[in-house]
């Protein structure tokens, strides 16, 4: 089928949540924009907000709406997805951070984006080892799910592989939404000595990051650059985050939309994108080569490189 | 004598009207606020307001959202009605839907699970559970004299707690994944209409009107409760124990709770346990009791209503570019605007007997014309 | 637990209970003030989240202590809302606090939104300001015991302070100034000061306007120095902790001080422990505040109603 | 010369319908004593109310010195130099005396409540118009007769030049009528003018000047004090001639009620009630003669089971009640017409019906199980209001919005409708007209000849001297005197006993204790 300007391909973004995460659903929501600049699609976003009694109706909704494609994310959102996704046999479905399970040819029109997070999460964990004098680093979790727990996996492998007696203090705030709360947690990690923080936590994280400026202690962004995020609003914020861990969901889902419009696109399958498919990633920007000394930075490319011929494979959650 | 009883009857009727010309004219403004600020944030007013008023109702899959709102309102609305009756602030219905869900995704899981027997027990033990959450509050304040707003808002975030932990423990499908497996169909409360969450929940919601109802006028524990609710020295010097009835009413009405608990992991809603997955819904009883003035059988009509705009809004921030947070200003405004015309069961009498002067008479015209 | 204990003794810790403590302070003592005057304001949460959004936009264009008053009005204005609702209207007070929550939750993520070009989750692009602390090294050449009360005294907010000024001061106007008495005496009993003429709404409306404001300065601090900023939902039910820290603290300025503290001190714990404690679920550590609370709770009341008893006041 | 004060035609009508005035007219000239009277919802009070601007009126309007005025709120009425005692208190219980008195008018200095001052000044008011009471305890903690001063208090702190006094004897014993009569008399000589609402005719024609006559909600005549008798007043009251007489019982049957050694201590410890033996035959009226709070409340309480029994022991018809619930007492035949009707012996917000069947709800007659019979229920209602005349729009009309003495009517109907074994009777005619007033006597020495046995607590000393066969004389907590009620005995021997004045010998107790 050929689309164009005149008959776009309609597409639906089901956020289970809002806008305004700063990582995962902005990120997302970035991907479609760009998609709406590029392609001929014509994109609609739904946040279905934060009240999950609400998320298989804004799902269906959109499914019953005459949507091509329909996309959402996370476990979350997968049983609703396949519930739907046989009840709406021609509409597209892309299920993103999560799969559903596809053996005997189940779901072929639902296609499953996954993202090796837990690859860049080493080499972030490995990064913040090897910068920390103290010897001790700190994670903290906004709750304990795969799509955040994958990032810390990595994460503290990469820590214990680049310093065997790295001290780990990790936190779960329980919250997505309190930065005063990450705040304090990561001014406490630092009383107990971590001079490097790794929110993973979306607003509760932007608490610890400020701590982590406010205090000369350095920091790990997750999902988008945020260093390049604060660089024009906040300079010293942007300062101590030396490096990002990224999860390109806007990217991947660009590129799917692309291929779906050029018919090359499957469904039916489930892709695991890693850091060779550019999909996960750590932010080399100006603030990682000013506080990453050089040395350490090889020893990071060169472990990117043996992650990406599969010579060395992270754990993950993700099974 | 007789020319009082008249009086009294025609008095009753022209409050009526005037109740119902209040709230008439209340939703009228709402829906003008309503007008304007959609007016102000959407590009395509008519199409969202067209929405919010027709769209629950336009598809039997929406008219199932709305109904199983209706459902779940109507329940925590009497759970609501009946501590206020018996002049218990109790906040604590939140918290009886969570332990109610444990209780009941407990008995799913269990090998009874997939039995005939699963949705019964499931439905009591999720009524022991609530009942026992209802229950501390009620002790607390009887035996202590524990101001029972606190004490239950706490037990809500214990609950949730809870939930998270057990669920992110125990229940959870596989590890860090913070729901539990769907339950076996055995389990999960069929629907009434095919395609729709219609489910057993709505059946058990008008049950439990129905009880309610019966249980505050035609049981002698429900006029004790009654009596306690107008003056808890009168119902004592009467030999009736109040203490026993307050603690009563907080279970019983945590037995409620702890069934739309019940109804929410078992309901076609999710057929699951997940965490936080009440969403706020269990204080909007708050608004239908007092909207209701507490009785029993005006707790469904007001769920209907107020069900109704839910799903509307909801609708319209799904099709429309009405932004999320605008619903939430509206549905604010609008329940400002009907409450202006309600007020918490006998604050009337109170403020007879404290001899605060009474809204102006607008009855003396009948009055004097006899 | 030796770790733990030293932690609670160190300074720091200190420090960290008195930040956390001092939002949900002027919260508390907002809820005391409509409380006492027989309004229970239940929308403590929406007038704090207001409060630290106007705080927060306001600082990006005038001074710090501007942002603050600006925070402080924010929630008297919503204070007023309430009162011409609740007092005029004569909606049910419980439920407008409800409405005004809601309002509030959806309102500053849409202002949000309006102030910073379509952000609505976070403010990180607007430069807000933050409260500066009150730096009292200069106590460091006290012999002694200077360095202690420097760690302990200096780089508080400057709200801090005025939050435990304005304990006292409460505590002053309810207990020693005439219209402390009308106040508690409309909320005791409205007919005795109606028949003393006193106009028992008036007093109401301005208990309920105070009480916003001190909700509003609690967002302020919140939001200009916990941490710097606004975040949809911020407040994260701090204010319907303040209500229950109303009560816990027996209804008086004093009480309510050691409810909010109590709270306060809670909140550090929970940061603390998982730090400590590794394995330690987070979630039964997070209960920890709660499932305190009600026995504190049981605990004071029952001392309350025997205190009551004894005095042989009958209304109770 | 001019009146002080005039209403002309004043009419109001209240929501929910009730006509509680229909152009009453009311002139009060200045120095006067000016008594209102008429029966229960005559609508004294609510013509009160409109005087001091809590109601406001429909119809008609009110001059001041000649001069036509409005009161929008109590405010107004208060700086317009009018006070009022409210028959319902207005206090705050936990507030003390003296915060009560100045309550919205505090003495300061700068912003600081001057508590000293305040202190000093209600100290001094109390000594000037010989109102004694303790400035700083909790009125809560005080009997009603003290409260009531300090609402007279409040009301000459803000130097009212006319107080309007709604039923204040209804609450006091003779010697403080006495005392309130004369700081009344004080009042006048210095220039002050008072309306006197009362339903009791001799002490409205002892103390008052004009009277004023109100029935269902008219101004049905003004007379001087000098121009009518007792029976005159209240033929014009009521329509038709009552007459307040009963006759003692013919003779008192067997033992019922054994009460041994009773004690009553209350929280604090302090004993309420010491060593108290007494006897109760069927078909006796024992009245229970006291200043209020001398142990006569308690002793009903512990009766009852409202209140507990520190030691002793109380037996009827020979079951121990000690371990007895409330509902097992009420089971056995011990009824009670408790003090203050509004705060407990009605619920207000509920039914006649519901309130009448309150205290039977383990009868199966209404309840079975646990299923109320609304039909018999409605049926009790009925009866019930047409046997004791209640005024009252229909069984399913809310207690609250009857006037008092119908209130009181419920309260006996519900008492008295079962023949009770042992009747506990507090203040039974409390702010209750005439017609009422015999009604209910009427109503006790019937459930008395009926066989039960009586003990009547009342403030109202002619109403004790009328009832009683035999009375006893509490003084701080124990039984001081004990009389057979003959005509020798008269209201100034109890009170000299009710005041400690006069102790009787422990024979002579004996002797009336039989
Ligand atoms: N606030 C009110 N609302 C409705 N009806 C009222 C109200 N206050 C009084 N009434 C009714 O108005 C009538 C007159 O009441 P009012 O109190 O004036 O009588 P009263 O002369 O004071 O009687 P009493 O001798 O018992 O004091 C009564 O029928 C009473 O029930
Ligand atoms: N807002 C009201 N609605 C209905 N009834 C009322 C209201 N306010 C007062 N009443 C009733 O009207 C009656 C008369 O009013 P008032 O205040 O004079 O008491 P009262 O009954 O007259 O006093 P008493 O006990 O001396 O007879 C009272 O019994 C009171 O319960
Ligand atoms: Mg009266
Ligand atoms: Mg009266």
């Amino acid at each position: 089928q050929e689309y164009s300007a005149e008959n776009p391909l309609k597409v639906a973004l089901v956020l289970h949540g809002t806008l305004g995460d700063k990582s995962f659903f902005d990120s997302a929501a970035a991907g479609m924009a760009k998609a709406q600049a590029e392609l001929p699609v014509e994109i609609k976003i739904i946040e279905a907000g934060y009240d999950k009694t609400k998320w298989q109706p804004a799902l269906a909704d959109a499914a019953d709406s005459g949507y091509d494609v329909v996309i959402a994310g996370t476990y979350d959102m997968t049983p609703y997805i396949t519930e739907l996704a046989d009840e709406y046999p021609e509409v597209k479905f892309i299920d993103f951070d999560d799969s559903p399970d596809f053996s005997g040819g189940a779901y072929p029109n639902v296609l499953s984006i996954m993202y090796g997070t837990s690859t860049a999460g080493y080499l972030a964990g490995y990064a913040a080892a090897k910068v920390s004098e103290t010897g001790t680093i700190a994670t903290i979790l906004g709750m304990e799910f795969p799509t955040v727990t994958d990032f810390k996996v990595g994460f503290d492998q990469g820590a214990t592989d680049a310093n065997p007696d790295i001290n780990i203090i990790s936190t779960v705030a329980g919250t997505f939404s309190d930065p005063a709360k990450g705040k304090e947690i990561a001014l406490a990690q630092f009383g107990q000595g971590a001079d490097v923080v790794f929110p993973i936590a979306g607003s509760t994280g932007i608490g610890a990051l400020q701590a982590a400026k406010e205090n000369g202690k350095l920091a790990v962004g997750v999902d988008s650059d945020q260093a390049t995020v604060f660089a024009t609003s906040d300079p010293e914020q942007a300062e101590v985050i030396f490096t990002s861990v990224e999860k390109k969901i806007g990217e991947s889902l660009f590129l799917a939309l692309k291929a779906t419009i050029d018919g090359t696109q499957e469904y039916g399958k489930r892709e695991l994108l890693g850091l060779k498919d550019g999909a996960v990633g750590i932010s080399k920007n100006s603030y990682y080569e000013k506080l990453v000394s050089a040395e350490i930075r090889d020893e990071v490319e060169a472990l990117e490189a043996k992650i990406v011929s599969g010579e060395l494979v992270p754990n993950s959650d993700m099974e | 004598m007789s020319t009082t009883a008249i009086l009294a009857r025609q008095s009753r009727w022209s409050t009526f009207r005037k109740e119902t010309l209040r709230a008439v004219t209340a939703i009228a403004v709402a829906l003008l606020v309503t007008i304007i600020v959609v007016l102000l944030t959407s590009k395509a007013p008519l199409e969202a307001l067209n929405t919010l008023l027709t769209a629950p109702a336009s598809k039997p899959r929406t008219i199932g959202l709305w109904f199983d709102d209706v459902a779940k309102l109507t329940v925590t609305g009497l759970a609501f009605s009946l501590v206020f009756q018996a002049r218990q602030f109790a906040l604590g219905v939140q918290g009886q839907i969570y332990v109610g869900a444990l209780a009941s995704s407990y008995v799913a899981l269990s090998p009874i699970g997939p039995t005939f027997a699963a949705i019964p027990l499931g439905i009591a033990a999720a009524m022991l559970a609530g009942a026992a959450w209802g229950f501390i509050p009620g002790l607390a304040k009887a035996k202590l004299g524990a101001n029972e707003i606190v004490s239950s808002l706490m037990l809500n975030y214990i609950a949730i707690e809870l939930c998270n932990f057990l669920v992110r423990v125990q229940l959870r499908e596989r590890p860090g994944v913070l729901t539990s497996l769907k339950f076996p169909d055995a389990a999960v409360f069929p629907p009434l209409i095919p395609g729709t969450r219609i489910d057993l929940g709505l059946i058990l919601a008008l049950v439990a009107t129905v009880l309610v109802w019966f249980a505050l006028y035609r049981t002698s524990w429900g006029l004790k409760l009654r009596l306690v609710g107008h003056n808890a020295r009168f119902a004592e010097y009467a030999g009736i124990k109040s203490s026993l009835i307050m603690v009563s009413a907080m279970t019983a009405a945590g037995a409620l709770g702890g069934m739309l608990g019940a109804m929410f992991v078992q309901g076609q809603t999710y057929g699951k346990i997940t965490v936080l997955f009440e969403g706020g819904l269990a204080f909007e009883g708050i608004l239908v009791a007092i909207v209701a003035r507490s009785r029993p059988l005006a707790v469904p009509v007001v769920a209907i209503f107020y069900g109704y705009l839910r799903q509307g809004a909801q609708l319209m921030n799904i099709r429309t570019d009405v932004p999320a947070e605008v619903i939430g200003v509206v549905t604010a405004i609008i329940i400002l605007l009907v409450s202006s015309s309600f007020s918490m069961p006998g604050k009337k009498w109170l403020s007879a007997q404290f001899g605060r002067r009474a809204q102006p008479a607008g009855l003396s015209a009948d009055g004097a014309a006899k | 637990m030796i770790e733990l204990f030293a932690t609670i003794m160190s300074s720091a810790f200190f420090v960290t209970v008195i930040r956390t403590t001092t939002p949900l302070l002027l919260a508390t003592l907002g809820g005391l003030i409509a409380d006492l005057s027989g309004a229970l304001n239940v929308a403590l949460e929406g007038q704090m989240l207001v409060g630290c959004l106007t705080a927060v936009i306001v600082s990006v264009y005038a001074p710090w202590y501007v942002a603050v008053l600006a925070g402080l009005a924010a929630g008297a204005v919503l204070g007023l809302v309430m009162a011409i609702f609740a007092l005029r209207l004569k909606a049910d007070i419980i439920l407008v606090g409800f409405a005004i929550n809601i309002m509030a939750a959806g309102g500053t993520v849409f202002a949000l939104a309006m102030a910073t070009g379509g952000d609505k989750g976070t403010s990180i692009n607007l430069a807000s300001k933050a409260i500066p602390p009150v730096d009292l090294s200069f106590l460091g050449v006290i012999p002694g015991i200077g360095p202690l009360l420097v760690s302990l005294l200096s780089g508080h907010s400057v709200l801090s302070w005025i939050a435990a000024f304005l304990v006292f001061a409460i505590w002053y106007f309810l207990y020693r100034m005439p219209w402390g008495l009308w106040l508690r005496g409309v909320g005791e009993y409205p007919a005795a000061p109606e028949a003393a003429g006193i106009p028992v709404n008036a007093v109401r409306a301005w208990s309920l306007v105070v009480s916003g404001a001190l909700a509003g300065l609690g967002g302020a601090q919140l939001a200009m120095f916990n941490y710097v900023g606004f975040a949809r939902d911020m407040t994260a039910g701090r204010g319907f902790i303040a209500l229950g820290a109303v009560l816990l603290g027996a209804r008086h300025p004093v009480g309510a001080l050691l409810a909010a503290l109590l709270f306060g001190a809670f909140e550090g714990l929970a940061v603390v422990m998982p730090g400590l404690f590794a394995d330690a679920p987070a979630e039964l550590i997070r209960m920890i505040p709660f499932v305190v609370t009600i026995l504190a709770l049981m605990l004071f009341s029952y001392r309350a109603q025997r205190a009551l008893k004894l005095r042989g006041v009958k209304s109770a | 010369m001019a009146p002080l004060l005039q209403a002309t035609s004043i009419g109001k009508t209240y929501p929910g319908g009730v006509v509680a005035n229909d152009g009453v007219n009311l002139t009060v000239s200045a120095g006067e004593v000016h008594a209102v009277v008429g029966e229960n919802g005559a609508g004294k009070s609510t013509l009160m109310k409109i005087l001091f601007g809590i109601e406001r009126p429909d119809a008609g309007e009110l001059t001041l010195d000649g001069k036509p005025v409005s009161f929008a709120n109590p405010r107004d009425a208060i700086d317009a130099g009018i006070g009022m005692v409210f028959q319902h208190f207005s206090l705050v219980p936990s507030f003390s005396v003296y915060e009560n008195v100045v309550l919205g008018s505090e003495p300061r200095s700068g912003a600081r409540f001057d508590r000293k001052r305040a202190i000093e000044e209600v100290r001094a008011l109390s000594k000037r118009f010989r109102l004694k009471v303790d400035p700083l305890p909790a009125v809560g903690t005080l009997p009603v007769g003290q409260q009531q001063r300090v609402e007279i208090l409040k009301a000459l702190y803000r130097d009212a030049r006319i107080l309007i006094l709604d039923e204040p004897t209804a609450v006091l014993a003779p010697q403080e009528i006495e005392e309130l009569f004369v700081a009344v008399r004080e009042l006048v000589a210095q220039g002050r003018t008072v309306i006197f609402i009362a339903h009791k005719l001799p002490e409205v024609l002892e103390i008052s000047d004009r009277i004023t006559v109100m029935r269902a909600g008219r101004s049905v005549g003004e007379v001087g004090r000098s121009e009518i008798t007792e029976q005159g007043l209240a033929t014009m009251m009521v329509g038709r001639d009552v007459a307040l007489r009963v006759d003692r019982a013919a003779t008192a049957g067997a033992l019922a009620c054994e009460i041994k050694a009773l004690w009553v201590r209350s929280e604090s410890g302090q004993p309420s009630l010491e060593d108290l033996n007494l006897r109760v035959h069927a078909g006796e009226i024992v009245g229970l003669v006291g200043v209020e709070g001398n142990g006569q409340a308690a002793l009903i309480d512990a009766i009852s089971g409202a209140g507990p029994m520190s030691a002793g022991v109380a037996y009827l018809n020979g079951t121990s009640l000690g371990p007895l619930s409330t509902l097992e007492r009420r089971a056995i035949g011990v009824a009670n017409i408790p003090e203050d009707r509004i705060a407990q012996g009605l619920a207000g917000g509920a039914s006649v019906a519901e309130n009448l069947v309150a205290t039977k709800l383990g009868d199966r007659r209404y309840v079975r199980r646990g299923l109320l019979d609304l039909r018999a229920i409605k049926a009790n209602a009925e009866a019930l209001i047409a046997r004791y005349s209640v005024r009252v729009g229909g069984a399913d009309q809310a207690v609250a919005t009857l006037s008092g003495g119908n209130m009181q009517k419920v309260v006996v109907a519900r008492e008295l409708s079962e023949q009770p074994k042992l009747l506990l009777v507090s203040q039974p005619t409390r702010g209750v007209d005439l017609g009422a007033t015999q009604f209910i006597w009427r109503s006790l020495t019937d459930a008395r000849d009926a066989g039960a046995a009586v003990l009547l607590s009342s403030a109202d000393l002619t109403e004790l001297l009328a009832l009683s066969d035999r009375l006893v004389v509490f003084y701080r907590g124990k039984l001081v005197a004990a009389f057979h009620n003959d005509d020798t005995l008269t209201p100034e021997v109890l009170g000299s006993y009710m005041l400690g004045l006069a102790v009787q010998t422990q024979e002579e107790v004996m002797g009336a204790l039989r």
